[in-house]
């Protein structure tokens, strides 16, 4: 046994498996292939078993995880489409081209099942805001998002971004693409008819990625970048943007059998999933595939990593029809192979056949693993640094000022408006309009997104925290009105072979899994992010969730800001606040605690819908959830929305005003409207009434006297709070 | 009256220029690659990414086979709109003075605006007051209007200057706040803020829809002639 | 023939994309540097050179904000790849 | 000195400026034009030209993707504006 699988990442176990399949050793190509499908980021060896335990079927579920994208039924003949996919390696060696090919690949997961992209929305984490890389990477990241979704043409409508030392070495960058397509217009990967035709369409095939994203999704990055470098992969978003025309055009005109986009392991990982699903075989004739570059080797063709390429199956009459409207999208085109009734794989080249391997090996065969959980030794304070303490009055006021302020909490204007979030005429909740993006939807309804997931939290208590990433994103929904219909999911974690990354990891999974159920929300598909650890340890863990949920009407959509003064505001919900693990104890320095508060599902989701119905109804004029930064912090934000002041009677909070005033959990909102509209909802959740809004500063009564901020100086700390960073 | 809407490959704004146009009159898009303008009253080239930008925006797009019959229909005293990335095309295939070079802040910007009705004598805001104001969304990365200090002071005294950014609002560094410009005939008019995102309140404002009707006001005005 | 186009902002018209450079340069820790600005390079083959300036005019520069300048620097292949 | 730096996409490294350029030109009436790409070109007075290698590797150029040349063109002053 050679040793050039250990340098493509496989165990000298797993290549005896692929020897015993294959009953030889395999050559290069196929050693290439398989190196490539059983890494982790394609065969999911540390995650498949866990994400069995994923909630999965619904009433309005289409299509769930398996493809290339889930999508859920909104009436009307229609579905939603919707996959949240990681980008994080590639973005942290080139952030501009990892975070613009990283929404590239959403995309074709998206329009690959015959939807019709509408949104984008990204989740991203840095190190702390005041670490030169991550100025560096929050820039560049932006740019490219900004750059792939404004040039394409599909609104970037939603996201978040979280300063935290632990991803200093590690950033995140998650991007979540939402379709639309009439539901006859889905298709499906499998290939299927043998005498079929493979076709490959868009950006020609070059070295790039050749051991890219998939080699580097699997392994720790380190000091060795440098060697990582040369797979960079550059985004062409015009050829996106013809690509993606092009193949709904063919899609509407019946030509097209079956639909794959191309992504990690390039074609290798396209052809074997369209051959499993549909289990047939397929030919794939290299030399027949558009080149960038002379003299590519065979095995380079297979498992290049180019942007902007779909594969097809079609029938040999229709293939005269496809090569010409092609051409009229300027999309190139080219049958390279052809679907067989054997269960195999072949490469050719040519007349020559230079790899030959059954379908199963590559896709089903590759050994699965079995986590060896063990709960980090001393807590996660002690698996994380406590962060640098960065604020020490206890004075109420500057508090909110340092919070509203804070990289955290700070206003996202100076990102957001990087992004064209209006462009295709459906946006009717802008960033910073309302807490999820809605969009109304031709033929009538609306549907809203939101896309969350709080690391640190999940750090303390995976469990509870990734329940709270659900409850949250739910909360989201339910403040514009939107009743949830899906999740998707991006699970990034550390190395998942150390015992307390494998805990953190089933426990997440454990509190998504709950939380889903406990909302009756099944979970249509996701991706994960294993190995994302630097030097000094791994980053939190993060399950980011995204929810798309339902509205009928998107004229009642709920803003966050008040905006009739004399409204009475009320904070509903059953809240418990707790300053362990919250924004201001972050900023006091102190270390994380070891778990997070019990909380009861069935309780947040009688709150989430007595919000929802309230919204929907018209009965409130705002809502919004109390997350970061708490109750004062959620009343801070929604008069800044809406420029208006407020007065709010916090009397008889005694020893734990601090607590009361920032205090994190689930389940709180801050409601404004008529008193009788706020007063009815208290049959259905607990209500306190304890304010009005009016006049231009921020007013709290409490036991020992007021805390007064004005709407201007709250304004100059949440706008100024980023501009700081991103130097704006 | 009938509005053609160009596609060029990698256009994003064309279905959103056809949707508002359609609160005015009827609609047709005109591929590139077509000389033919299906007899349309008036020609609106989108906004997005023709050609994905590249090289310089529009630069590419304005040598198109639709273009050149774009030209004609101008010369013979069409009504032609160009918006943000149409804007551009004008400029570069010199249908409209100027340039526009990038943003002062180098970034993309999305954001309403305030824009202010400088003649209200066009085809393209007959039917304004002048010095209206008017709340439009603005999202490029090269608005920076620019023309020869002597090319400006023509325009100003032709009127062609149409539309500038209220005080404190330009959001690029155009040259006296400029934001949508005319030819001196008055029938070819470009501008940055994208009107066709601003025809609905639900979806945040309608002060833009006047650019479309002020169009068909006076194509019908001029039917009627 | 390779040539080079080299594309540049005409004098007298604001280049922010320069004067970002130039602000950005001593943050690095290089002293000394002005009049920093940032244009385009355009490198091609071309069989007849004689094109170039009207390439230049019509496409590959706006000579109402840009200067360009031709170098042909080498014969085919050079530098091509 | 003025020094003029250009950059370039490195070989290899897909070009989508170059190859939209090099698709647009017979369009125009330039034939025979083939191998185009796009970069940047930076102008700028240095007092100390032996900074420039590493002003490029820092920030002029992505060495990831990007190669770049430097040419010492010019006395300060030359082409400075
Ligand atoms: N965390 C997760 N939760 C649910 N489904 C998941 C998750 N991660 C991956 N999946 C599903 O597994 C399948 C394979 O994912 P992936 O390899 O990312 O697909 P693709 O190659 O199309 O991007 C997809 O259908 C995806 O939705
Ligand atoms: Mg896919």
């Amino acid at each position: 046994m050679g040793s050039a699988h250990r340098e493509l990442g496989l165990t000298d176990a797993e290549y005896r498996l692929i020897c015993e399949q294959l009953e030889r050793d395999p050559n290069r190509v196929e050693l290439a292939m398989f190196s490539l499908l059983w890494s982790e980021h394609c065969a999911y060896k540390h995650s498949r078993k866990l994400l069995r335990l994923l909630p999965t079927h619904g009433e309005r579920m289409v299509m769930g995880p398996g493809e290339n994208a889930g999508a859920v039924d909104v009436g009307g003949g229609r579905v939603i489409a919707f996959k949240v996919e990681s980008h994080n390696h590639p973005s942290a060696v080139e952030p501009f081209q990892g975070a613009a090919t990283g929404v590239g690949g959403i995309l074709r997961d998206i329009f690959a099942i015959g939807a019709r992209p509408i949104a984008i929305l990204d989740s991203l984490r840095f190190g702390e805001a005041d670490s030169p890389r991550s100025r560096y990477l929050l820039d560049r990241v932006v740019a490219g998002i900004g750059h792939y979704g404004n040039s394409i043409g599909v609104p970037t409508v939603g996201g978040e971004v979280f300063f935290e030392g632990p991803y200093e070495q590690n950033c995140l960058v998650n991007a979540m693409c939402v379709g639309l397509a009439p539901r006859e217009r889905l298709i499906r990967s499998a290939a299927a008819g043998p005498g079929n035709l493979l076709v490959l369409m868009g950006a020609s095939t070059g070295r790039d990625g050749i051991g890219g994203a998939s080699v580097l999704a699997s392994a720790e990055l380190d000091e060795e970048d440098e060697s990582k470098r040369p797979s960079v992969q550059i985004g062409d978003p015009f050829e996106e943007k013809r690509l993606l025309e092009c193949c709904l055009e063919l899609l509407d005109a019946g030509l097209l059998v079956s639909l794959q986009d191309l992504g990690a392991a390039g074609l290798s990982s396209s052809a074997a999933e369209m051959a499993s699903k549909g289990g047939v075989g397929l030919d794939v004739d290299v030399d027949r595939v558009p080149l960038r570059e002379a003299d590519m080797e065979p095995f380079e063709i297979m498992v290049s990593e180019s942007q902007e390429r779909m594969l097809c199956v079609i029938e040999p009459p229709a293939l005269e029809d496809v090569l010409e409207r092609c051409e009229r999208w300027e999309v190139r085109a080219a049958a390279i192979g052809a679907v067989t009734d054997g269960a195999r794989l072949r490469v050719r080249c040519g007349e020559e056949v230079v790899g030959d391997v059954p379908v199963s090996a590559l896709v089903d065969d590759c050994p699965l693993y079995d986590l060896d959980p063990a709960p980090p030794a001393g807590g996660a304070g002690r698996l994380y640094p406590p962060p640098a303490r960065s604020l020490s009055s206890d004075e109420p006021a500057e508090i909110l000022l340092a919070l509203v302020g804070s990289a955290n909490l700070a206003s996202r204007r100076p990102l957001f408006e990087q992004y064209d979030s209006i462009v295709q005429s459906r946006t009717v909740r802008r960033p910073a309009q309302a807490d999820a993006a809605v969009l109304a939807l031709e033929g009538g309804g609306a549907i809203a997104i939101s896309i969350d997931g709080n690391g640190r939290r999940v750090a303390c208590d995976p469990y509870r925290g990734a329940m709270e990433a659900v409850f949250e994103c739910a909360a989201n929904l339910a403040c514009v009105g939107a009743e949830p219909l899906g999740l998707t999911n991006c699970l990034n974690f550390g190395n998942p072979e150390k015992p307390h990354i494998a805990w953190q990891l089933e426990r997440a999974v454990a509190g998504l899994a709950d939380a889903c159920r406990a909302l009756d929300v099944p979970v249509v598909g996701g991706n994960v992010s294993l190995y994302n650890e630097g030097g000094e340890g791994p980053i939190y863990p993060t399950p980011v969730v995204g929810i798309v949920g339902e509205l009928p009407d998107p004229a009642r959509a709920g803003r966050l800001g008040f905006h009739r003064p004399g409204d009475a505001v009320a904070f509903v919900g059953p809240f418990q606040a707790s300053l362990p693990g919250s924004e201001l104890a972050k900023l006091r320095g102190e270390p994380l605690p070891d778990g997070l508060p019990e909380l009861d599902p069935a309780a947040l989701r009688g709150a989430l819908e007595a919000v929802r119905d309230a919204v929907r109804s018209g009965a409130v004029t705002s809502a919004h959830d109390a997350a970061g930064g708490g109750f004062a912090v959620a009343v801070a934000e929604c008069c800044l929305a809406g420029g208006l002041g407020a007065r709010i009677d916090f009397g008889g909070a005694g020893e734990r005003l601090l607590e009361l005033l920032f205090g994190e959990g689930p389940g709180g909102f801050v409601l404004s409207g008529p008193r009788e509209s706020l007063d009815a909802l208290a049959q259905r959740i607990a209500v306190t009434v304890f304010g009005e809004v009016g006049g231009d500063a921020l007013v709290f009564s409490h036991d020992d006297g007021e805390l007064v901020v004005t709407v201007n100086r709250l304004r100059a700390a949440h706008d100024g709070g980023l501009g700081r960073v991103i130097g704006a | 009256m009938k509005f053609g809407v160009v596609r060029f490959p990698g256009s994003c704004d064309e279905v959103d220029a056809q949707l508002a146009a359609s609160r005015a009159g009827g609609t047709v898009l005109l591929w590139h690659g077509d000389r033919d303008l299906q007899g349309v009253d008036a020609v609106i080239v989108p906004g997005g990414f023709s050609y994905g930008d590249y090289l310089r925006a529009g630069a590419i797009a304005r040598f198109s086979p639709v273009m050149g019959s774009v030209r004609r229909f101008a010369h013979d005293g069409g009504l032609v709109l160009g918006i943000c990335n149409g804007f551009q095309v004008l400029c570069e295939a010199g249908l409209l003075p100027g340039a526009l070079l990038p943003n002062v802040g180098l970034r993309f910007l999305c954001r309403q605006v305030d824009c202010t009705v400088v003649n209200a004598g066009t085809p393209f805001t007959c039917a304004c007051g002048e010095g209206d104001r008017l709340s439009i969304p603005v999202k490029h990365t090269t608005g920076r209007f620019y023309a020869p200090d002597e090319v400006l002071e023509g325009m100003e005294a032709h009127g062609q200057i149409v539309l500038r950014y209220a005080p404190g609002c330009n959001p690029n560094g155009s040259v006296r706040d400029i934001a949508g410009v005319a030819n001196p005939e008055g029938n070819v008019f470009g501008l940055m803020p994208h009107p066709e995102h601003a025809v609905d309140l639900l979806t945040g404002s309608r002060d833009g829809l006047v650019v479309f009707q002020s169009m068909r006001d006076h194509t019908g005005g001029a039917v009627a002639a | 023939m390779r040539a080079r186009v080299l594309v540049r902002p005409k004098a007298g018209i604001l280049d922010p994309q320069g004067q970002a450079v130039e602000r950005a340069l001593p943050a690095l820790g290089f002293a000394g540097v002005v009049n920093v600005h940032v244009g385009r390079l355009i490198e091609l083959d071309v069989e007849d050179a004689s094109q170039l300036p009207a390439m230049c005019e019509k496409l590959l520069a706006n000579p109402l904000i840009e200067d360009y300048e031709i170098l042909e620097h080498a014969a085919v292949g050079a530098d091509s790849r």
